[in-house]
């Protein structure tokens, strides 16, 4: 079972952080991982965005080109990846901020109020959080105790209170559905 | 088994060459290469090795020349434009005979390209792209892992022949984070003897003198016969491949770093629609590994090379196999990375039809 | 209604992708005027660099030129030469002029070349990612110095305006800053000076620019720029270096 | 009256132009508006104090400022 | 026919540029190539062209982009290591399509070398010393004459193409005296058309970008691919070569530049004692002149390849052949030249004996 | 009966290829002298330069390197980072330093690397022929300005002291001559002030030396001596031109 | 018919020139010619040489191995040179300058007193004058005509005063056989 | 009293030595002799008069001097 994922945002809504935390969390389950960021000129601009590979396998290429799951946290992102996503994806998508109603019909469309939730948190900046628990417990491709430890990981310099803050983000994305 | 750490392939890459004892780095910046050198200010800082930012990649090679001279492990990294500006000094270091290592973190050309992933420097890895006679051992990893492993494998062949090494990686491998296991004791670099050529002060001992000219007449040929020899020496001993599913495949792929992981996948489909196709991964790029090859041309018909560049190493494959069989080629430049239908797409013309 | 301010026509309309607040913008920005002002705009070539600016070729609204990392100064060279018409300007980081590109700058100015510099001293390397630049502070952070610049290990930095200042050959050496309305405006007075010597075939004229990059130093741009003014202009003074116009009066 | 216009695509909230630069003192980051780049654009408080200096235009690296007489 | 001059290789050379209407010249002192500079900017001061001694090589080859890239013939000269430290201008040019000659007096090496005439550079000018897929027009003259005409047929080449050219030439060739027939009407710079790309200032046009770049998804990729059309094309219609006496050779021998003409006197030894040897002499290096070889690959059994260098070119020749024949090697590297004894000896050994 | 002049232990036997009067020799023999007198032979690496001196690497009796051209400095970085203890200078010309090797001079002097640098300004390319050096004075011909150098089209010359002083790294430059007794003797001072800071770990040294070429200047020995007398020390005035050392006080 | 030479000294004998001068010649008379000198560091330290073929056929190789011809006009230059003169080549030697005395057998040697004759003309430094008409007429493979015509053409800067000099030296090596 | 040595081998005569080098005046190259390189070496005129300042030596690119006492 090989499953790719490739998360797209602004920078500063934690793109990067949230493929590193999914590569560890599946390394923790013993799974195989690559993650993949944008990276150089690319960043500049704002955009950022990174494929992740966990599988049962070992991973052969690690950039994904068609995703199994998409997750857009702003509207550019969605522009460019929602036509990338294997018919029968999961398109994820960051409803706060992206005021544009995605258009496939192939595709299972996910809305998440991603960024109200965190500012309801108060840190509009973990809204990363909120989409990742609502991911896994839509996918079932990881643990939620697994993506707790692997953003300790993480966020290994944080303060106590920003780590259950962000425990706290992913068991909202959680309980979602 | 050690744990597995989740790391960039780029900072791998300095773990590798730390734990091989190298304690001298300078390099200029360059994506997509630049975690290389970020990393390694760290900890040559954490370790006590030096750690020094050149002011160009002509200083940085300039640089490993003297420290390499002086008897050190010492290594640069850089990508595809950097790598052409140390073209001089690689040749002079060949000229020399001295020991070190430069890793070409490959990217878009030619020119400034882009910095997306490429393989299109091999004929300048593989066979001199600067001035003269010589070759650099060229290595070609396709894992986080095997960024790790090779730096220590490149220190050992390096030495052993007295000659300049190289890692031919691309921006995907150094950009992207995958699970590293420290598969082995670090060396301790006090414990590394001091090569006999290794300048450190004449005291107790001849003075030495390292060069790279002569221009008494017949001397320089002599030399270069001397260095031909050595050269003979290291295609007779060390061709590495992996060869997966070759001994009766109907086709063979062949093709290394990123595109050997893509054509994994490929070759996976393929097999699982019922080809037989194998894949044969040079792990050395100079020396190729033609020995392996030619005795597979004898038994295989359909050999396709793939390469993120417009086809550099088909002239290899099509040397090793004597040109007896048609070698078919797939690949993407400036900065393209095939993908796995791609490749079985490939696979499916060629083998005709679908089965 | 007629415009006093706005986007001169010597810029293109692609919106620019630096950072928020980056200096290169408000220095691209006063170029363009120029070459509408100074009526060279069809007979400008420009040279872009290796660095943020690389994608300067799509952003001045001239014939430009994108040469590799450092030689800014002899691709100038060789356009000027051959076509001595034209108004050359090369626009170059800190990194490629004064790290990889030290010996063309040294060159071009010690054989005073007609041709202008915009130099755009953000003390770091933008493109790559912040790394330690020929000018970065000493006790600054960059992603190869993390614990700051060490002057033991990573030396002094160098201040272009004064090195090249010990050569005879330069016309025009002068330093100024992006960071208030007033060195702006000096900016602006620097750079039309060393077009116009160029237009009057005096010679080489080199422009350095203190400029804030707000990703790489770790700062807001509203901080970058009091750094600017509290720190880095201490360092690396403002003012005319070389003026031969001045002397020759 | 000098009249001044921020182009809210173009601008990128930096802020450059909103901090000690202009004399009045009328621009300021909309706290809530924001362009499709996800930036909080400028916006003028009040325009009639105005008095067409063009600092706002000068330090903004879009540029992002017209200013209209 | 117009009168003869006696004149040194370099000196042909810098004629010969002028006559083909270059009016810029930009380079760094080298030995064995010092009076092209020399001569140079003699020559430029008479006729009031741009003549510079630049600081370096790489500030030479920036030059000629900028030189070239506002729409003017431009070359620059150099040997071996200078030619090594242009490899990133090079690639920079060659990813810009943007016209220039540069000349390579080849010299020992590797390294620093000697300043004895070399063929050692062959890979680096056949195959891209620099990063990325590209290639440059390659022409190897072997005679004073053909040091000056072939300035003239890069220029058109690479003009045509929007390529780099590179006249590849040795010190033995630089430096020797022999007559020289001026045998075309010199052009008249200004007489040649502004070309498409040329940065001239955008009056009355829309403005000019050169540049090697593209960084947008892609883009780099398929400007690539348009190259490689135009590779193809060369590789199609600019096979140049001189076949003496192949038709019903038994042995061939393949030599260019200096060693073609040793290769001369050797086989005349041999047709004098009742060999039937051929000479095949590739005057352009890339693209290489498959064709002709391969045609004669069906009826020749022998090919001999000599060289100053270790045998770089063997690869091109075996390919040619698509390895049909045994090739047979002859070769002297860092400064060694063959001589035509040698060369005969080696004919003897390959056909069996003494006749 | 003792010998109170003769060839130096830091000198091999090796005879020298020097043409007859050139300046190179007489500055090998002051090294050669001072290895022995600072007794530092046994721990000195020294890098011979692409140049007339390319076979230096012969002459001095310890151990050496021979780099790429111009890149002197950036090995012996490469060698003194890697070994401290090691005393490590870099003989280079004019060519070799101010052209080629700009750059790496700079950067090694802005990091006042602790290595000590002998430059041998002849004014001129020695090795290739005679073309015009960075440092070939205004009208003096070579064989690339047969007509004389003309500031107009190949600039002006550097003066690597005065260039230099423009850093804050060096720790001390001076400019000598070895053209008469007195001004050989302030040479040998000069080079053991260079070392000895080297010794003492205080950075950076560069000795710039005048010297003849006779072949080169078209001169015999002695006229070349006296040219440096009358005409070469004139452009390039001698003297301290930085000593940390001497501030510090 | 091919005729391969080389001619030695030190810096300063003019080897060069007579180098040329000889290909200068070779051309007048319709050979084909190829001159080579020594170059570069090589010319350090004070020797030069040059190799001249001339040749009724297109010469292949101008760098000479094996010459008919040697004219040597110093000491280390009968060294290096007498060992790869052909068997029954000829030997010319400056006998002013040069004390040993060739050892071979199988050649033929010719002392010539260039530079004591160039003296006597006035003019130590036209000795390899002498020794080119010493030369041409022992061996007869250019005319005398030619070769005045020739030193003419590579000193065409020279005084006419210098000019009839070097003919008169060329005359006196003539006319020494 | 200081002895000069020249080794006529080694000298090129170069003349350095021999021109307002030598506070006595003693050194001149020699007229006649030739060593084996081609070279008319240095000659001491009159060694009694040397006051061993050592300045011909050191200007002695070679060096082909030696002063003993
Ligand atoms: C030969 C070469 N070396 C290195 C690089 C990588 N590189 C790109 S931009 C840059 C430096 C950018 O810094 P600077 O010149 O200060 O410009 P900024 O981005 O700060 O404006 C470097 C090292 C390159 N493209 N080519
Ligand atoms: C890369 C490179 N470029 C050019 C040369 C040729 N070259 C050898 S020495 C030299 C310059 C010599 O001049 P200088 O450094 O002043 O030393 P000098 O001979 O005068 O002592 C040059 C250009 C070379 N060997 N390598
Ligand atoms: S990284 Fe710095 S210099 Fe580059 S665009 Fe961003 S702010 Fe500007
Ligand atoms: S023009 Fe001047 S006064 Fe008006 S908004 Fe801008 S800065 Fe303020
Ligand atoms: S300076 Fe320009 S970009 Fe920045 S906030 Fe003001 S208007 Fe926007
Ligand atoms: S050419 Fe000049 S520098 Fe070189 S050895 Fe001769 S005199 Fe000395
Ligand atoms: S030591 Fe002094 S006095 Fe004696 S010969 Fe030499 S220069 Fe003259
Ligand atoms: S200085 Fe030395 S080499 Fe020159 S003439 Fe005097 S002794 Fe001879
Ligand atoms: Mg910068
Ligand atoms: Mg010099």
């Amino acid at each position: 079972m090989t499953t790719e994922i490739i998360i797209s945002g602004f920078g500063g809504q934690g793109i990067v952080s949230s493929g590193i935390i999914l590569s560890h969390a599946g390394l923790y389950e013993s799974k195989n991982v690559t993650f993949f960021p944008s990276y150089g000129a690319e960043m500049r601009g704002g955009t950022a965005n990174c494929s992740v590979v966990i599988s049962t396998e070992p991973v052969a290429s690690p950039i994904v080109a068609t995703p199994d799951i998409v997750i857009v946290m702003n509207e550019p992102s969605l522009t460019r990846f929602e036509p990338a996503l294997k018919p029968k994806g999961l398109l994820f998508y960051n409803k706060t901020l992206i005021k544009s109603v995605p258009k496939r019909e192939d595709i299972t469309i996910i809305p998440v109020e991603a960024n109200a939730i965190a500012e309801e948190l108060g840190r509009g900046r973990i809204a990363n959080m909120v989409m990742l628990g609502a991911m896994i417990k839509k996918t079932t491709i990881l643990k939620l105790e697994t993506l707790k430890r692997a953003q300790r990981k993480r966020f290994s310099r944080a303060s106590d209170e920003q780590l259950s803050l962000n425990d706290r983000a992913l068991d909202r994305g959680y309980g979602l559905f | 088994m050690a744990e597995k750490k989740l790391m960039y392939g780029n900072h791998a890459i300095v773990e590798g060459v730390l734990a091989a004892g190298c304690r001298f780095f300078a390099g200029y910046p360059i994506t997509p290469q630049n975690e290389i050198p970020e990393f390694m200010s760290i900890r040559m800082n954490e370790i006590g090795g030096v750690f020094i930012q050149t002011e160009s990649e002509i200083a940085a090679i300039n640089m490993l020349f003297g420290a390499a001279a002086a008897g050190k492990r010492a290594m640069t990294s850089s990508s595809s434009p950097g790598i052409s500006l140390m073209q001089e000094g690689i040749s002079y270091i060949a000229g020399a005979d001295i020991p070190v290592l430069v890793v070409n973190v490959v990217r878009g050309g030619p020119g400034l390209g882009n910095i997306a992933p490429a393989q299109s420097d091999y004929f300048q890895a593989t066979r001199g792209g600067g001035h003269g006679d010589y070759f650099t051992i060229t290595l070609a990893p396709n894992s986080a892992q095997e960024l790790y492993e090779f730096p220590k494998i490149a220190f050992e062949l390096a030495e052993k022949y007295r000659n300049p090494a190289l890692i031919l990686a691309d921006g995907l491998l150094g950009q992207m984070m995958e699970p590293v296991e420290f598969s082995y004791k670090p060396f301790d670099p006090e414990t590394l003897p001091e090569p006999p050529y290794a300048l450190s002060g004449c005291k107790n001992r001849e003075r030495r003198i390292v060069r790279s000219y002569d221009l008494k007449p017949g001397k320089l040929e002599a030399w270069n016969w001397q260095r031909q020899k050595k050269y003979e020496q290291i295609v007779a001993n060390e061709q590495r491949f992996q060869a997966t599913a070759c001994d009766d495949a109907e086709l063979i792929i062949v093709a290394y770093g990123t595109c050997a992981r893509v054509c994994d996948a490929a070759a996976r489909m393929a097999r699982a629609k019922g080809y037989r196709v194998g894949l044969l991964r040079p792990i050395t790029l100079w020396p190729f590994p033609s020995n392996i090859l030619s005795a597979l041309a004898e038994k295989t018909d359909h050999f396709l090379v793939v390469e993120m560049n417009m086809g550099q190493m088909v002239d290899d494959v099509k040397l090793a196999t004597e040109c007896s069989k048609k070698i078919f080629f797939h690949g993407r430049p400036g900065g393209g990375v095939p993908t796995p239908p791609e490749v079985y797409g490939k696979i499916e013309t060629i083998l005709g039809g679908a089965r | 209604m007629k415009q006093l301010f706005g986007r001169p026509a010597g810029l293109t309309d692609i919106s620019q992708r630096y950072c928020p607040g980056c200096g290169h913008g408000i220095v691209h920005r006063i170029i363009g005027e120029l070459l509408v002002k100074l009526n060279i705009r069809e007979r400008t070539i420009g040279i872009a660099p290796v660095g943020c600016s690389v994608f300067a070729d799509e952003y001045f609204n001239c014939d430009m030129i994108q040469p590799p990392h450092g030689r800014g100064p002899a691709v100038s060279t060789g356009i000027k030469r051959s076509r001595p018409d034209c108004i050359v300007f090369s626009y170059q980081g800190d990194g490629d002029l004064a790290a990889i590109g030290t010996a063309e700058i040294v060159h071009a100015a010690a054989r005073n070349e007609n041709i202008t510099i915009i130099f755009i001293n953000n003390a770091i390397f933008g493109m790559t990612g912040g790394q330690l630049a020929p000018t970065t502070l000493p006790g600054m952070k960059s992603t190869t110095s993390v614990q700051g610049r060490d002057i033991k290990k990573q030396g002094y930095p160098i201040k272009v305006c004064e090195l090249l200042s010990g050569l005879d050959g330069p016309y025009y050496l002068a330093r100024t800053a992006v960071d208030t309305p007033k060195n702006i405006i000096n900016t602006e007075k620097a750079l039309k000076t060393a077009f116009t010597y160029q237009i009057e075939e005096k010679g080489f004229s080199l422009v350095e620019i203190l400029s804030m990059c707000p990703t790489n130093w770790g700062m807001t741009p509203v901080q970058s720029k009091k750094w600017i003014e509290n720190t880095m202009v201490k360092y690396y003074p403002l003012g005319e270096y070389r003026n031969r116009a001045k002397e020759e009066k | 009256m000098p009249q001044v216009k921020i182009l809210e695509e173009v601008c990128k909230g930096c802020g450059l132009c909103c901090d000690e630069v202009c004399p009045v003192n009328i621009l300021v980051l909309s706290p809530d508006r924001i362009n499709s780049s996800g930036y909080h654009p400028a916006e003028v408080t009040d325009n009639s104090k105005c008095i067409g200096c063009g600092y706002c235009f000068k330090i903004c690296p879009e540029p992002a400022i017209e200013i209209y007489k």
